[in-house]
């Protein structure tokens, strides 16, 4: 017995997954690295967003709902912030790997 | 289905090992490296290990990797040397040999394993209700084998000791590891601070919950430690000098703590090392927060390397 | 139970993987690298003993679990102190393997 | 039989009075922790003894169980005759080793607190505490913690002097002992599978022939081998144990590979049940055989007297393993004979090498250079130094009467005994060889100085006076009557009866 | 449904398996940095789903840790790389 709530959450989560797809097949086929980039952060950001979106539903708890959101907080913060220093460093002097 | 997911994992745990060590440079194997510690995290996960699941995302996939990353910015050059001190084709198969029929005979050994496995589960579950612990993990840590914990502590000591020890005579008493300048503006700067005081948080609540739940002094001290680098690189701290009292006493506070309870217990007609009944609870607590203390001052040191310049 | 298959295959690769760096890599990092995966070979294959052990409401026998827990923290302050040993001689002498150390390092006083 | 007996708070005190006095030396820092060390070594000492007279009295194994948990849950600290007897001997090595370090490691006037003379006090403490968690230690897990105790320890003071040539040799000693930590460490958890358990009494009692064990045991014992520097593995320690300051060199060869052997001891008498045992101990001793040979025949040929005396440990770590095929060979006389050979060695060349690598610090820092070549006049300049290394060479080449003596001959009759007479020609071969290489050194300073060399500066009497202390218990252990080692056969299983 | 939560997860984890692959190959450093945040995020992503599919305590916790720690040595690393580098 799948509540309406759970299951659109399920097609949010899958939607999430499908953007991981997406952002990988980004990854392999760009070219260069800035646009890798760009493939990437659609993955972490909208992906991760919409699995957690997704599995609300499902968290058990407020306590638990909550540190859904605070974990997607955290990538999002992070993942945004580090793309933004990593597309600088491609643009500027970075000597390579 | 589950079965899928542990191939697949499997999978990828040894295909992010073997790019480890055959990675061109040196940054891309600790990358490698990195991933292979988290997806080891996983793998805990579908072991049923949530509690290492959580120490081995702190401290083999954030920790180690933080450590190895660093070092490898400061590790340049040396192709040449590199190249003539690898061993030849001969070497090779011989160590391959050698290491594929130690992986061979670990994997037979495995399966040979009786079934069903003896183990202390039931034991371990049974008893942890006379420490007041519902985590079985920590019933273990804190109790059935805490001399090892007690002692693991003590080694933390040890090998913060033996970083400083490294550095050149003069260095002694001063201050560990390079000077990073301030962030005062930029993304970083405003991530820095915003991602500290929610570490802190977390920390504190993984340190805490320990005693239910997964968690304890160990990951949320990992954590504790991450944060002081994380603020320490921002320019925001400076590492305290190494001949510093507070220093000293923070990182002997645990261990410390954990022995003279062991004493308390010897005192109290119980046994060293005993936690007398109605008191576990409460004494356990104390020494766990203190352990969270010197686990995450002794991390951080550990980070931050051997006194490079003056107080 | 049936989980256990690809992590015990897994976990004696990484060891065999792990042997076969340390001997074959040359450079000190990647020998530290290799250590590491040694290590975690051995750990996983306490969690394939703690999860054969599961019962009693344990998802995983807690001993093994606490034993990795007390390994994963001292193989992380081994790490850090090859790390730094790796970095001072490296700072000292520019050298980045430990190849030929016999007799080369007894000055007179 | 695993639980606490009388006089089991002993073993508490001993394990925690060195940890607790780390804490606090390094917590109170400078001079403190010199203080501190002396005092906690002295009573460890005292400790130590009371532990051997009250195994000895009792006629049996003291145990303690930790926290009231029995085993297999819980852990236990036990001293058999085994333990105590390595015991006090490195309490005794480690006061002697303390009380030369008071000149030569002390804090500097004018200064706080300077690295080398904190390590060294600090890591003197710690090795007591990682030397005592290793022997009375009931659990091979909890044996493993100590382990890697030791290599912390161990790898500092080999560190101590901060050279720049010395972080190469230091890196890989790091390695191989952390090779040997993660190997044992890949044993416990097959045996832990397949036996519920890690305690060493328990383990003794469910261990057979299955694969799980034996692969076990194998990996530990390579492991533990690697720890030993055993012929093959031995390429790491001359470099590092030469490279330490004297006082950290005699800890290093002295008692830091000894832990190692005791638990391979552990392992191959108690764990592993007799058969499989049986089977492996020649190779073991094959391998000491060779490592007598060849490190005698290195140590020949060194140029510099701390190589010299690193590669002679080389040897006398061989020595050590020639024990398990006479103990195991199943003749109860015999392997009573070799078990106290097999340690009498263990403790003789502990005394006799920190007596060698203190007078050959004292030599060197006197001559300004330890060139086996230009010894001539250290014997004028410093008699005592030079006595004590010649007193245990006599130990370690086995001439009567001597702590040597008695343990080579104990092994070489129970090789006879048991037909083996292989290992009794090894062992006479390296006698032969050992006195080779301690002739040079004697003969070298005896001789007067050349002409031209500057006059060596005597030592300070003190640190002499300790070389020679160590080098008179090393001799005296040859002279004490047979009868009164049987300290060292309590809580020995009896393998006699082998089926 | 706790199957559909486990097949998502299967998803999520090979591609970030594949994508690993790619991006590991370099040629930049931020390449493989990148990789790195892409096999994170996968991980967090399969470690909520797990959770969803059958709770287990201590999950979310480790999650959470992950994102943090992620973000930490992001960042950490970076920094340290500026000023190692600079002349």
């Amino acid at each position: 017995m799948i509540g309406a709530l759970q299951g659109l959450g399920l097609l949010a989560a899958a939607a999430g997954a499908g953007f991981f797809l997406a952002g990988t097949v980004g990854l392999i086929r760009f070219p260069d690295t800035t646009s890798r980039l760009h493939a990437l952060t659609k993955a972490d950001n909208l992906g991760l967003g919409l699995v957690v979106l997704g599995l609300l539903p499902f968290a058990g708890s407020l306590g638990a709902a909550l540190k859904l959101l605070l974990v997607w907080g955290l990538v999002l913060l992070a993942g945004g912030t580090v793309a933004q220093m990593i597309a600088a460093r491609v643009r500027g002097t970075e000597p390579g790997a | 289905m589950g079965g899928l997911v542990d191939w697949l994992l499997a999978a990828l745990v040894l295909g992010a090992a073997a790019w480890t060590l055959a990675a061109p440079t040196g940054f891309a194997a600790v990358v490698g490296f990195v991933g292979f510690g988290l997806l080891v995290t996983l793998a805990w996960v579908r072991l049923g290990a949530v509690d290492v699941a959580l120490t081995e995302a702190a401290i083999g996939a954030g920790a180690t990797g933080v450590i190895l990353l660093m070092a490898v910015v400061r590790l340049r050059g040396g192709a040449e040397e590199v190249s003539a001190a690898t061993p030849g084709r001969a070497v090779m198969v011989a160590a391959g040999l050698l290491a594929g029929g130690v992986g061979l005979a670990l994997a037979l050994a495995v399966l040979a394993l009786p079934d069903p496995a003896p183990g202390l589960a039931a034991a371990a579950m049974a008893r942890r209700g006379e420490l007041g612990l519902g985590n079985p993990v920590a019933a273990v840590l804190m109790g059935y084998r805490g001399l090892d914990t007690l002692l693991e502590s003590v080694v933390l000591v040890f090998a913060v000791l033996a970083v400083w020890s490294m550095a050149p005579d003069r260095r002694w008493g001063g201050i560990p590891g390079p000077r990073f300048p301030r962030q005062e503006a930029g993304p970083l700067a405003l991530l820095a601070r915003l991602l500290l005081p929610i570490g802190l948080v977390i920390g504190i609540h993984v340190a805490w919950v320990g005693a239910e739940a997964p968690g304890g002094k160990f990951q949320g001290g990992t954590i504790l430690a991450a944060m002081w680098v994380l603020a320490w690189v921002a320019g925001l701290v400076q590492p305290p000098a190494i001949a510093s009292q507070a220093v000293r006493l923070a990182l002997v506070a645990g261990p410390l703590a954990f022995l003279l309870a062991g004493f308390a217990g010897m005192a109290l007609g119980e046994g060293f090392l005993a936690w007398p009944p109605g008191l576990a609870k409460p004494m356990i607590l104390l020494v766990e927060a203190a352990m969270t203390l010197s686990v995450a001052a002794a991390l951080a040191l550990l980070v931050a390397g051997p006194p490079e310049r003056a107080a | 139970m049936s989980a256990v298959l690809p992590y015990s295959i897994a976990a004696a690769a990484l060891v065999a993987l792990g042997l076969f760096g340390l001997v074959v890599q040359a450079a000190v990092l990647r020998k530290i690298l290799a250590f590491n995966l040694l290590g975690g070979g051995v750990f996983l294959l306490f969690g394939v003993v703690a999860r054969r052990g599961a019962g009693a409401g344990a998802t995983a026998d807690p001993v093994p679990q606490a034993i990795v827990i007390t390994g994963l923290v001292v193989a992380f302050a081994a790490t850090a102190l090859a790390v730094v040993l790796a970095l001072r001689m490296h700072q000292i002498t520019g050298a980045a393997t430990i190849a030929e150390a016999a007799e080369d390092g007894f000055p007179d006083k | 039989m695993s639980g606490t007996t009388p006089g089991g708070w002993l073993l508490v005190l001993a394990l925690a009075l060195p940890v607790g006095g780390m804490l606090l030396a390094f917590a109170l820092g400078g001079r403190t922790a010199e203080r501190i060390a002396l005092g906690v070594l002295g009573l460890g000492t005292v400790l130590a003894g009371m532990i051997a007279a009250e195994v000895y009295a009792a006629g049996a194994p003291l145990a303690y169980r930790l926290g009231g948990w029995a085993p297999p849950l819980g852990l236990r600290l036990q001293a058999d005759g085994l333990a105590a007897a390595m015991l006090l001997t490195a309490a005794l090595v480690l006061l002697a080793v303390a009380l030369f370090g008071r000149a030569a490691q002390a804090t500097p006037p004018g200064v706080q607190e300077a690295r080398a003379p904190f390590t060294f006090w600090t890591f003197l403490l710690a090795l007591a505490a990682s030397l005592a968690a290793a022997f009375l230690g009931g659990d091979l897990f909890n044996l493993f913690v100590a382990l890697e105790m030791l290599t912390f320890a161990a790898l500092s003071l080999a560190c101590l002097d901060g050279r720049p040539s010395q972080f190469r040799s230091e890196l890989r000693y790091l390695f191989f002992a952390l090779i040997g930590s993660v190997l044992y460490l890949l044993g416990t958890a097959l045996l832990y599978g397949a036996h519920g358990t890690l305690d060493i009494a328990l383990l003794a009692e469910r261990a057979g022939a299955d694969l799980p064990t034996l692969l076990a045991a194998a990996l530990m014992t390579a492991g533990l081998l690697a720890k030993m520097a055993l012929f093959p593995l031995h390429l790491w320690l001359p470099p590092a144990h030469a490279g330490a300051p004297p006082a950290a060199s005699a800890l290093l060869s002295g008692l830091v590979v000894k832990a190692a052997f005791v638990l391979l001891l552990r392992l191959w008498i108690w764990v592993l049940p007799p058969v499989p045992a049986g089977a492996g101990a020649p190779l073991l001793a094959g391998l000491g055989a060779a490592a007598i040979l060849v490190g005698s025949l290195i140590a020949l040929r060194q140029e510099r007297l701390k190589l010299l005396v690193a590669y002679s440990t080389v040897a006398q770590i061989g020595y050590l393993f020639l024990m398990l095929p006479l103990v195991l060979a199943g003749d109860p006389e015999a392997a009573a004979r070799a078990w106290l050979g097999g340690i009498l060695q263990a403790a003789s060349h502990a005394f006799a090498k920190a007596a060698m690598f203190l007078s050959a610090g004292l030599v060197a820092g006197a001559l300004g250079h330890d060139r086996v070549a230009e010894l001539g006049g250290a014997g004028r300049a410093m008699p005592m130094a030079v006595i004590a290394f010649g007193l245990a060479g006599l130990s370690l080449m086995g001439i009567p009467p001597s702590g040597g003596f008695t343990a080579k001959w104990l092994l070489l009759t129970a090789a006879l005994g048991t037909g083996q007479w292989w290992w009794a020609a090894v062992i006479l071969g390296g006698g032969l060889l050992t006195g080779g290489y301690v002739y040079r050194v004697l003969a070298g300073s005896l001789t007067a100085p050349p002409a031209a060399a500057p006059r060596p500066e005597p030592p300070a009497q003190g640190p002499e006076r300790v070389a020679l202390a160590l080098a008179l218990v090393s001799v005296a252990l040859g002279l004490v009557p047979l009868a009164s080692f049987g300290l060292v056969q309590i809580g020995r299983p009896i393998l006699g009866g082998a089926p | 449904m706790a199957e559909i939560l486990l097949l998502l997860a299967i998803f999520i984890l090979a591609s970030a398996g594949i994508g690993l692959w790619r991006v590991l190959r370099g040629p930049e450093r931020a390449d493989r940095l990148m990789a790195a945040q892409l096999l994170s995020t996968g991980a967090i992503a399969v470690l909520l789903l797990l959770d969803a599919a059958a709770p287990q305590a201590g999950l979310l916790d480790t999650a959470l840790v992950l994102a943090l720690l992620g973000a930490f040595a992001s960042i950490a690393f970076v920094l340290a790389a500026r000023q190692v580098e600079r002349p």
